[in-house]
């Protein structure tokens, strides 16, 4: 099977969805670049690139640069997704979210309740996250749990080439507002990823590892660094179940329960500040519903509780580490 | 040409703005509209109606005057205030009633309520209660029209007080680049709550704000149902040739307070009773079809009487309809699976 | 001691802060009322009424008519604040936080740590929160999670007018951007408050009930509910610590698991959907630390998770209820 | 009467916009910053500086221009491109070189880097890095001015595309209504990001939206340090007056890429070329001071080479900074107790 990246992944998902569904658009800033300039158009492809030769593949009606206006383009996504269109608006940053979250959550995820059922808001928001580029307090911030928190929203974060393509073409068919946030540290990451057009249904997790000693899960990029620390442990004879829930809403609570049922041990690792944060919202499902299977504190590796600093060696302390999984690692299994 | 040499003289005259029907037919919706707030003004005191309303009234001829020349497949979007655009875009009254009254049968199902009243039969995208919520939306609708190739147009309905955040702004901006069919159609009523446009409105000139932003801004009286259409022809018109948006600014009188129960102490002393007698549309509608012969008094009189009927048949429909079934708490927070 | 309600008393601490502190201003949406209007001026004092006769008394420099402008109502008073003022920035309902959330998440909670401890934010953002009043989906949210989770940020939700008062005044004391949550159905509550100024620090829990059958933690308007139900129970023996943690950041992590230590049981109850909310921040906070000290699950009763339906009997059902509360202490008092 | 006949011929000829000395300041402030950026970029290249860099090479007479006008205890807030207004503000250099190295003794003690970057002492109040995150700030800033009785005024700079933004919008129209002394400076680089101005601004003229929010709106060439400080005078003494907020619009060229590293496919061909040659305003300079005698070559050599040895020693120091203490990581995250 052909090796793709995972901006190659979505890129290609884009394509095909375009392709094969007309009412399917892309809209944002610089998702091609170069409007009203000299230059070559699809300059940029969207400044990560994911949405290169969409331009000259569909054309500007479909593939739609915009000013620098978060509002207006989650609102015309919106717009335009109860008006028989498709749009997968790309939000640069998801940090962006201050610019433009009415739309977000008082609009696209309300609307199908609020109106009896009558509107539908079937639309993607793409937007980039998270931390390891030195790219200051407000192009840094994973903030998948502000919108996980949401009703009416679907949340997607693939940890993988082959989820990405799967799961972004689920988003884009589905009828609900689907926010996909992209970790930026994930890009250039690869696998192997079919060429044909499939998709991985929502509220299913992925068992990256199999094990007994320990439940972990982790979400976005972090995932790397506990699938890294676990195949050390292994060697180890230490094992454990790594699930990547692949959507935070809807969550496959199932499978987070069940794995914990046999291991009775949970680590909840994420790039979120702490508070209320993905590992504070599973920890409190596992300790209400799992609660007679657990048999040590269920423990959270997070960032810090402060804004993400600029300097590297702030940044890295700042984002949770190998050493601070190990850690919890080797004191959850040790735990008696 | 010598065919245009036959043109009888009189067909030279410029066209009456509105046709004997479609007069009757904005009256009725006018009429309509000024009933239903009346009505539910009234079952509210009586404490049937739960929440908060905004009601309509006084700027009925504004709302019909655009929505008269819509399609139902033309999209509005509206605000808080929004009875009389449900209504003016040919909303089922019925439905409303029963919405408003938080019962089974409501056009929202109960969930919405007077603040997000919709029909989307009739291209009525839902009342919002975000000011400056709705344009960005219109501009998705509009959009919508220009990629599917349709001559479809969208209108954004807004307050004075909704000109000046920032969402409406960033959506008159994208119109203009994107040059999408939709109008801006901002109700000057004067009042955002009890603050004064004069206050609020830097440049005190929506529509003149609008135009620097590139496309073209009309301002007309919001309480003459003729002004009101003759200008909003051009704006569809526009729209649907594809030339990009269109701002209209009305100005119109707000005969209640911002909500039911306010007690109004910015007003001006004997400010509503006189705007009640100098600018209500309804009485300058009749009075300017009468004399225009476009209707008589008694013809007027019978759709009064049609609609009062009808607001008694929507009152007590709503006040029997069920409340809805708590099991329907979690239906349609998702469309697709979850 | 007179007694006064939750309206009287953050009204009286904004006179009194105001009076004390000629650098504490009041702006916002109707924060006197009928600005450019030809009847009176002070027209409303807040469409709750909260800062009535503020105008009259400091004049209208110091209380600023704005208008409809979240965004630069929030950063006019971040902006004022970083240059010598005390802003009280009135948001009028909470639901308006996607309207101006990048000047408090990314600009306002992040100027001090940002740029390295040399700018300072002392500003107040009040806003009006909760259910209960059939005002829709869009005009009815707790969103207290969504200011928690934000690094740099204080969140503080009185529960009683004495708390209201004594919270609002020191947080106009405090240097930090403070989010003041003040829920709908309080304003009209009463409880004695003393007519001078007085501070109740941030960080300090308030237990409204010593008991040692469980511990009840409760968030904003639920507590009255919480309260009701307990005293009734308290005649069948059951007896609870009921916990009002009054600041949900800072929050006064130690009085919750000292109570847990002692009790060993924990219900948590809150306004807000599920996911992500207080709710399952606190049980995750005592699933870590207190683990040993449980003897049962961690139970929380929430809000819905959906947008907030309008229909009084539907909002009802999504609001945490009396059964729902009672419903959860029998099971965990029951609980071996 | 009599002492004003008296004037000889020469004092009523119009004063010159700036003397000598407040030419060679604006000079040097230029100078630094062009000299800064290229550092920067030349160290960034050598994999010493972490992050993004956008930089101000080119429009240095803008930011220069207004802040040789301002004081200290005047305000300005700052875009993601905001090296160059720190400098023209007085920002401290070395500071500012360790910070955007991630260094202790950064300005803002190596947790904001390049696009946070601020000088408190001078009133820099912050680069932001939202687009659009600056304006109502400086409402803000202004409204400290206003409430504090002093005769303070704050800047907010912003491009092109942050012109679009609606919390831009907002804050012009906020700075309207409470009659602010607020300057909204907007550098028109042509580009936000790859998108041309032309493309993205409703109207393609900022200036005029600007002046239909009810302010007094002026263009300007901004790669002309005279000419901006002309109409910059106007506007800082209108805010000093009391009288309310100003747009200024500057036309400047943008030299680099949108952030370093940027392929600028965008670009026309020759394009940034023909600007370094046209459009240099430190070139500019140079041939108009030495013209009007201002100053002479060998003068503005000199402060090259002063320039370039600070720029050396500040590069030095930056490289030679220690990274911050791990310890630091949560100092500062509240001011209060927490
Ligand atoms: C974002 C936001 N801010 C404030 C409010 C509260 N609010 C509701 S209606 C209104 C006044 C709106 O004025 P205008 O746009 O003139 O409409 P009108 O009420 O006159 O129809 C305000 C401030 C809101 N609903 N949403
Ligand atoms: C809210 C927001 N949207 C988008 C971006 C990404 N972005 C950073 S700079 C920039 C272009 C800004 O253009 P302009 O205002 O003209 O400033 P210039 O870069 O030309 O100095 C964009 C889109 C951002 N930082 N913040
Ligand atoms: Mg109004
Ligand atoms: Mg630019």
């Amino acid at each position: 099977m052909p090796v793709k990246t995972y901006r190659e992944a979505i890129n290609e998902a884009l394509h095909q969805a375009m392709a094969d569904d007309a009412s399917v658009i892309v809209l944002g800033e610089e998702v091609s670049g170069g409007a009203g300039c000299e230059g070559s158009r699809d300059a940029y492809g969207g400044v990560m690139g994911i949405t290169k030769g969409l331009l000259p593949a569909f054309g500007e009606e479909r593939v739609i640069d915009t000013p620098i206006t978060e509002s207006a383009i989650i609102g015309a996504a919106a717009g335009a997704a109860q008006t028989g269109l498709r749009p997968v608006a790309e939000l640069m940053f998801m940090d962006f979210f201050g610019v433009c979250f009415d739309q977000i959550y008082n609009q696209a995820a309300k609307f199908h309740y609020m109106f009896g059922g009558k509107s539908q808001c079937p639309m993607v928001v793409r937007c980039t996250t998270g931390a390891g580029w030195s790219a200051g307090a407000q192009h840094s911030q994973n903030l998948t749990q502000m919108v996980t928190m949401v009703p009416g929203l679907k949340v997607v974060c693939p940890t993988n080439a082959y989820d990405a393509k799967g799961l972004m073409l689920q988003a884009i068919k589905d009828n609900d507002c689907v926010i996909f946030v992209e970790d930026k540290m994930l890009y250039d990451t690869s696998c192997e990823v079919p060429d044909e057009m499939y998709t991985i249904p929502f509220g299913e997790a992925n068992f990256y590892r199999e094990g007994s000693d320990l439940t972990i899960v982790a979400i976005s990029n972090p995932m790397h660094k506990v699938l890294a620390v676990v195949d050390r442990l292994a060697e180890e004879g230490i094992t454990c179940d790594v699930i990547d829930p692949r959507t935070t809403s809807p969550l496959d609570e199932e499978a987070i329960l069940e794995s914990v049922e046999t291991t009775g041990k949970l680590l909840l690792v994420d790039e979120m500040t702490p508070r209320c944060g993905i590992a504070a919202d599973i920890s409190s499902i596992v300790a209400e519903k799992a609660f007679s299977s657990l048999r040590a504190p269920i423990r959270k590796v997070t960032a810090a509780h402060s804004p993400v600093p600029f300097a590297p060696n702030l940044e890295q302390a700042w984002m949770p580490g190998d050493a601070d999984i190990e850690a919890a690692i080797r004191e959850l299994v040790e735990y008696v | 040409m010598s065919t245009a040499t036959k043109q009888r003289p009189e067909a030279k005259k410029k066209a009456p703005v509105l046709d004997r029907d479609q007069f009757l037919k904005a009256y009725r919706s006018m009429r309509t509209i000024r009933s239903f707030e009346d009505k539910i003004s009234e079952e509210f005191m009586k404490g049937n109606i739960p929440g908060f309303l905004h009601l309509y009234s006084g700027q009925e001829a504004a709302g019909v005057g655009i929505c008269e020349l819509l399609n139902d497949d033309d999209y509005v979007v509206s605000t808080h205030r929004g009875h009389g655009h449900c209504i003016a875009k040919g909303g089922d009254v019925i439905g409303m009633m029963k919405e408003i009254m938080g019962k089974q049968g409501g056009i929202c199902d109960g969930k919405g309520g007077s603040m997000h009243i919709a029909d989307f039969d009739k291209g009525m995208l839902g009342a919002n209660a975000i000011v400056g919520g709705g344009p960005p939306l219109i501009v998705g609708a509009a959009l919508s029209a220009k990629t599917l190739g349709t001559t479809q147009v969208g209108v954004a309905f807004g307050g004075d007080g909704s000109s000046n955040q920032g969402t409406t702004f960033e959506a008159m901006n994208l119109a203009v680049v994107l040059k999408l069919p939709a109008i801006f159609f901002f109700e000057n009523n004067g009042y955002g709550e009890g603050t004064h446009a004069s206050y609020a409105v830097g440049s005190r000139d929506i529509a003149g704000r609008a135009a620097a932003f590139g496309m073209p801004a009309f301002k007309v009286d919001g309480t003459d149902i003729f002004a009101v259409t003759e200008v909003c022809k051009k704006a569809v018109q526009h729209c649907r040739d594809g030339k990009g948006p269109v701002t209209i600014e009305a100005s119109v009188p707000r005969f209640k307070g911002h909500f039911e129960g306010d007690p109004q102490a910015y007003r001006g002393e004997n400010e509503i009773e006189t705007l009640m007698k100098e600018q209500d549309c309804l009485v300058i509608a009749r009075k300017a079809a009468i004399k225009q012969k476009l209707a008589t008094a008694a013809e007027l009189d019978k759709i009064d009487e049609e609609v009062a009927e009808l607001m008694g048949r929507a009152t007590e429909a709503g006040l029997a309809a069920p409340v809805p079934e708590i099991s329907e708490l979690m239906d349609n927070v998702y469309s697709s699976e979850y």
